[in-house]
């Protein structure tokens, strides 16, 4: 059940230049939420933050192992006012988080999954909803392919805890980690290499890549779902404000659909990038 | 919390509130929505999302982005249009032990009178409060609700065919707020509700364009207070009927610092994306701020910084 | 800094600004009292407090509050008078290597063409602005700055005694200020400014009065910002003459978010109490942005997010 | 030279409950400021706080004892968003600071100061200025009388530094330190124990307390400056709007000075408050 909650920072972490993982300690969010749904986060006092901002939940996190999980992380980099913010909080300090949120990945049931490959994509910070995934998936997770693409070495956080758990395959534009090329470029080879194999593409990153990948998946009619960003205000379905637009409307009235409820997470088939 | 502060407020044709909370207009969605966060029942009432004849789908996207201490929207007034109002959300919004308050907008006069006209006969409805102020539509709420003939109009054509409250909303965009409120009355509003948001632009100077798709939208929350509070102050002076005070409200002092400067009710909006739970926390931080100040009534703050 | 990036404007009249920085009348007091803080050479001009025929005192205090975002002020247009402006400021202003403009305020149309024509025969002013809208003082810029009719006889009555650039500042606080801009032009006025503050109050709730003496006062500052840049994009569609945009500017992606709504050239209130040298800084800001971008010269960003 | 500065925050102490003691790094400054004089405290991002906040300089701090200062400090109360802001502020932190700004108490000079007795009056916070008066006073300060008063005992921060200085006088309303009294009435009665001894009185503190000392000080031709307060915006004198009415002015032009610039120390002859 979504809730709006003051909660405690547990701890935060500089994963390099700008990238932090923000630890929040919420035990009941931490054991329902699912890959792909996000939290709004603030500040307590409302004149220092009117709107809060949306992130995915990126890892749960037990107070020991095989324990249930008591706190969640968030995975962000830094690019304005809110995370610069958020980057200053320590162990202790109170945010205000409303969650979980949204429609997140659906996965193939487990009697699907031999028959079904997981490929994820990631560009940048858009990772930030895979870790979770991983978790959830446990030991399948070995089977999952990450392709991960990055501007640079630094854009790829996570990268140990990635390749641990799962086929990683990373990209970079300038060439520091992995192949020097965007990361669609081995994802469609990876398509094209065995076409026959039932497969299905979670995608999360910037809109050009989310728009490449999904002509790539759809050309090649493999399911692929997208992670979506807008501006979101509520998180919950009221202002209106985070619309995108369906690509086979019911009626004009229902041409748009909201991120932060329908989605985040949408069938590349749904919208209209 | 003392239980010896009165708050009931009364708003005209014989409509008492709870309590001055309302939730405004188009930032409460249908009300339903706030359930897990808020029990209704502790409200004054609530203002649901604008209505039209039809539903509309709204803008494109982008429809909202952050500013310095405010929010710039352009919804474009999606809504689910009177018909399906009645059928989708009024049974279960009559249920609730809150004064229930339409927020009705059209484009023309045709407009008001059909919905209006569709929803005299339903029961469970407080009040209507007509919205001539939406910047955002072409052709839309703006033309009307900065002509004060116009407003009249509007609101004399709708007070023909209602035996319910009737709240004119006025938008801030003109030059004299005092006398678009002097039209509302005399086309035979029981109260007017001010104010609604101020036209704004963000531009993208990456893209070189503006970020909404619709170029300009309405500026809402703190950013606007001062604004709307000096509104409400003149427009008090200008009538003699109850003022809903509307504009950045986000703490119980804002909501006395309205009321000081005229309002008998107020509606919060933006803050309510922020905190869900927000109303109902205003009207425990009222009550609060009265004891703390031995006012045992909040009748008693109303134009209370009026010379 | 890339000195490949051309940064003159031309402001009409033949009145060719080194950069389109300017600093806003009432914010910068004389210009010389920021000599310690920057070169005034490094700007494309200063703007000073508005001169009136006779010196006044100005409004009793409080006269100013912060608000989210913003500011409100009742500074209620003290200044030196006319006449001990050309004696004591003037001299040592037209040494300086920046363009000097005048802004201009009365109380009836006699005041305004008093001080311009005190100003006449003076050297080192290279335009004058017209405020017609201070929201502060009674019966002052506030009710001509409203009137379209009274800012084309305003306008007319001084283009007729100078033989200088004219601009004329609008005030936000109108319903449709591409009228008053047209109003503006059509009187003769080589450039339109806005915006000035918009009417806003703040109440004291513990003492239970406007905190300010005057009551109401004028917001500026990032809160304003969305408005004014609205205002901009929309009176750049009504007028041809260059348009000079003003309100909220902290940072030069402000002043590119200006320029590219229309605006020729920009001016900087508020921040510069925050930081005496932020004209200068601003200078650097957007050449940079330019460079940044590839913008060979500032004229490309104007009206550049115009449809 | 009064200046404007990005400068590096040495160290901040928590003096109680909601009472901070901040140190500045600015040697220059350090080395120049007089008694009575303030700055302007920001945070280096404008988004952050529009609209700075003046502060007296309480003290200035040398690497060691015998060397010239080489930082300030600034005593203060958390009130609002802004000191509430500073309140968070760690050593290495950057703050915008422009000063040194107004006019200060002036001293009797050394060759006076024999026959003159200096007495201060504080209220709560205000005495936030007398630290630097009696640095600056060396020697001389321990013939220094400091009316201290406050509503209980946590108000009346620095105490024992006082002490080890000069003559100190507690007063709090609820008796927790002092005398259980208001710090005017010690004042008067100490003023008309020896009516005839030259004496200059130095106040700071609420506006109430303010407009006591003055008329305790003026039915008794006691000499008396006040640090007054009043909304500072620039500190620099171009806004206008830190303005109090004078008593005398010499036209009705000059009806209004200015606390940041006239001020905010004057003559109790010459305010209206
Ligand atoms: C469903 C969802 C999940 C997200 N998950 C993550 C995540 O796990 N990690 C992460 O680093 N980022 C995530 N983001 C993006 C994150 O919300 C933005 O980076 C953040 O809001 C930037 O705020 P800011 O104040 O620092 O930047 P700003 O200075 O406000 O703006 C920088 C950019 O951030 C975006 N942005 C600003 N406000 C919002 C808003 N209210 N809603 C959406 N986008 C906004 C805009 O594109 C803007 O141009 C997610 C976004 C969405 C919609
Ligand atoms: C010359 C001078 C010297 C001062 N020295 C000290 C000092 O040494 N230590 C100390 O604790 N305080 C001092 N003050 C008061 C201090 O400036 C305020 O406490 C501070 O500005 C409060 O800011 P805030 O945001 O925390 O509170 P806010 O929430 O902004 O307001 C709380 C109260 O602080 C006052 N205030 C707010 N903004 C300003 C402003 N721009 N200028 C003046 N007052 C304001 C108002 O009375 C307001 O009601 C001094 C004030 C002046 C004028
Ligand atoms: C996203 C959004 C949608 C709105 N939709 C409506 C609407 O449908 N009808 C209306 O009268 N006002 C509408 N408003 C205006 C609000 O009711 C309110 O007048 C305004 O936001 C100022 O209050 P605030 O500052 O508390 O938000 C809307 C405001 C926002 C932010
Ligand atoms: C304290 C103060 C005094 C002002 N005095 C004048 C004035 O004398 N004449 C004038 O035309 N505008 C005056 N203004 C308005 C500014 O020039 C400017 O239009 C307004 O502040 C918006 O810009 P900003 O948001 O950058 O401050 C004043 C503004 C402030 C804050
Ligand atoms: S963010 Fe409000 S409806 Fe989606
Ligand atoms: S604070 Fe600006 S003149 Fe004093």
């Amino acid at each position: 059940m979504t809730e709006n909650r003051d909660c405690t920072v547990a701890g935060q972490r500089e994963l390099g230049e700008d990238y932090f993982l923000l630890q929040v300690a919420w035990p009941e969010l931490a054991n329902q939420v699912c890959a792909g749904q996000f939290v709004m986060l603030g500040l307590p006092d409302i004149g220092e933050m009117l709107i809060r901002r949306p992130f995915s939940v990126a890892r749960t996190v037990a107070s020991e192992p095989g324990r249930a999980p008591c706190s969640f992380e968030i995975l962000y980099k830094v690019y304005g006012r809110a995370t610069r913010a958020f980057s200053r909080l320590r162990a202790g300090a109170v945010v205000s988080v409303l969650g979980p949120l949204g429609r997140g990945f659906w996965l193939p049931d487990e009697s699907e999954h031999d028959r079904t490959e997981i490929v994820l994509v990631a560009g940048g910070i858009g990772n930030a909803p895979f870790p979770l995934l991983l978790q959830q998936l446990g030991p399948r997770a070995q089977h999952v392919s990450l392709f991960f693409g990055g501007r640079s070495r630094e854009d790829l956080t996570l990268l140990s805890w990635f390749r641990e758990r799962c086929q990683v395959i990373t990209t970079t534009e300038d060439g520091s980690e992995g192949r020097r090329a965007l990361v669609t470029e081995p994802l469609a080879e990876k398509l094209d290499d065995d076409p026959n194999r039932r497969r299905v593409v979670l995608a999360c990153g910037p809109q050009p890549m989310l728009k490449a990948v999904a002509e790539i998946c759809l050309a090649r009619e493999v399911l692929c779902q997208l992670a979506l960003e807008e501006t979101i205000a509520c998180g919950f379905g009221v202002c209106l404000g985070c619309v995108v637009e369906q690509r086979h409307p019911a009626s004009e009235f229902e041409r748009y659909v909201r991120v932060c409820t329908e989605g985040p997470v949408f069938d590349a088939r749904e919208v209209i990038l | 919390m003392s239980p010896a502060v009165r708050t009931a407020v009364d708003l005209g044709r014989g409509l008492v509130l709870r309590n001055p909370l309302l939730t405004a207009s188009g930032t409460f969605g249908y009300g339903l929505e706030f359930e897990p966060f808020l029990d209704l029942a502790r409200l004054g009432g609530i203002v649901v999302k604008g209505i039209s004849p039809k539903e509309r789908s709204g803008n494109a996207p982008a429809r909202i982005i952050e500013t310095p201490s405010g929010m710039l929207n352009a919804i474009g007034l999606q809504n689910i249009g009177v018909m399906r109002f009645v059928q989708e959300k009024l049974p279960a919004l009559r249920e609730r032990d809150t004064a229930l308050i339409v927020n009705v907008f059209g484009n023309s006069i045709d407009d008001y009178v059909t919905v209006v006209e569709q929803l005299e006969a339903e029961e469970g409805i407080a009040a209507l409060e007509l919205n001539l102020s939406c910047p955002n539509v072409e052709e839309g709420g703006l033309e009307i609700g900065r002509s004060p003939r116009s407003i009249e109009q509007v609101t004399h054509a709708v007070r023909q065919r209602t035996r319910r409250a009737l709240w004119v909303k006025l938008t801030p965009n003109v030059s004299d707020i005092s006398e678009t409120a002097r039209a509302a009355v005399s086309g035979g509003a029981d109260a007017v509700s001010l104010v609604n948001t101020y036209v704004g632009m963000v531009i993208d100077v990456e893209r070189r364009r503006p970020v909404l798709s619709h170029g300009h939208g309405g500026l809402s929350g703190p950013a606007i207070r001062p604004l709307a509070i000096a509104a409400v102050y003149q427009v008090c002076q200008a009538v003699d009927v109850p003022v809903i005070g509307i504009g950045g409200i986000v703490a119980a002092r804002d909501v006395v610092e309205f009321m000081m400067a005229g309002a008998r009710a107020v509606q919060v909006g933006t803050a309510n994306y922020n905190d869900p739970a927000i109303a109902a926390k205003l009207v425990d931080g009222l009550v609060e701020w009265c004891a703390a100040h031995e006012v045992a009534d909040v009748n008693q703050l109303v134009g209370a910084a009026q010379q």
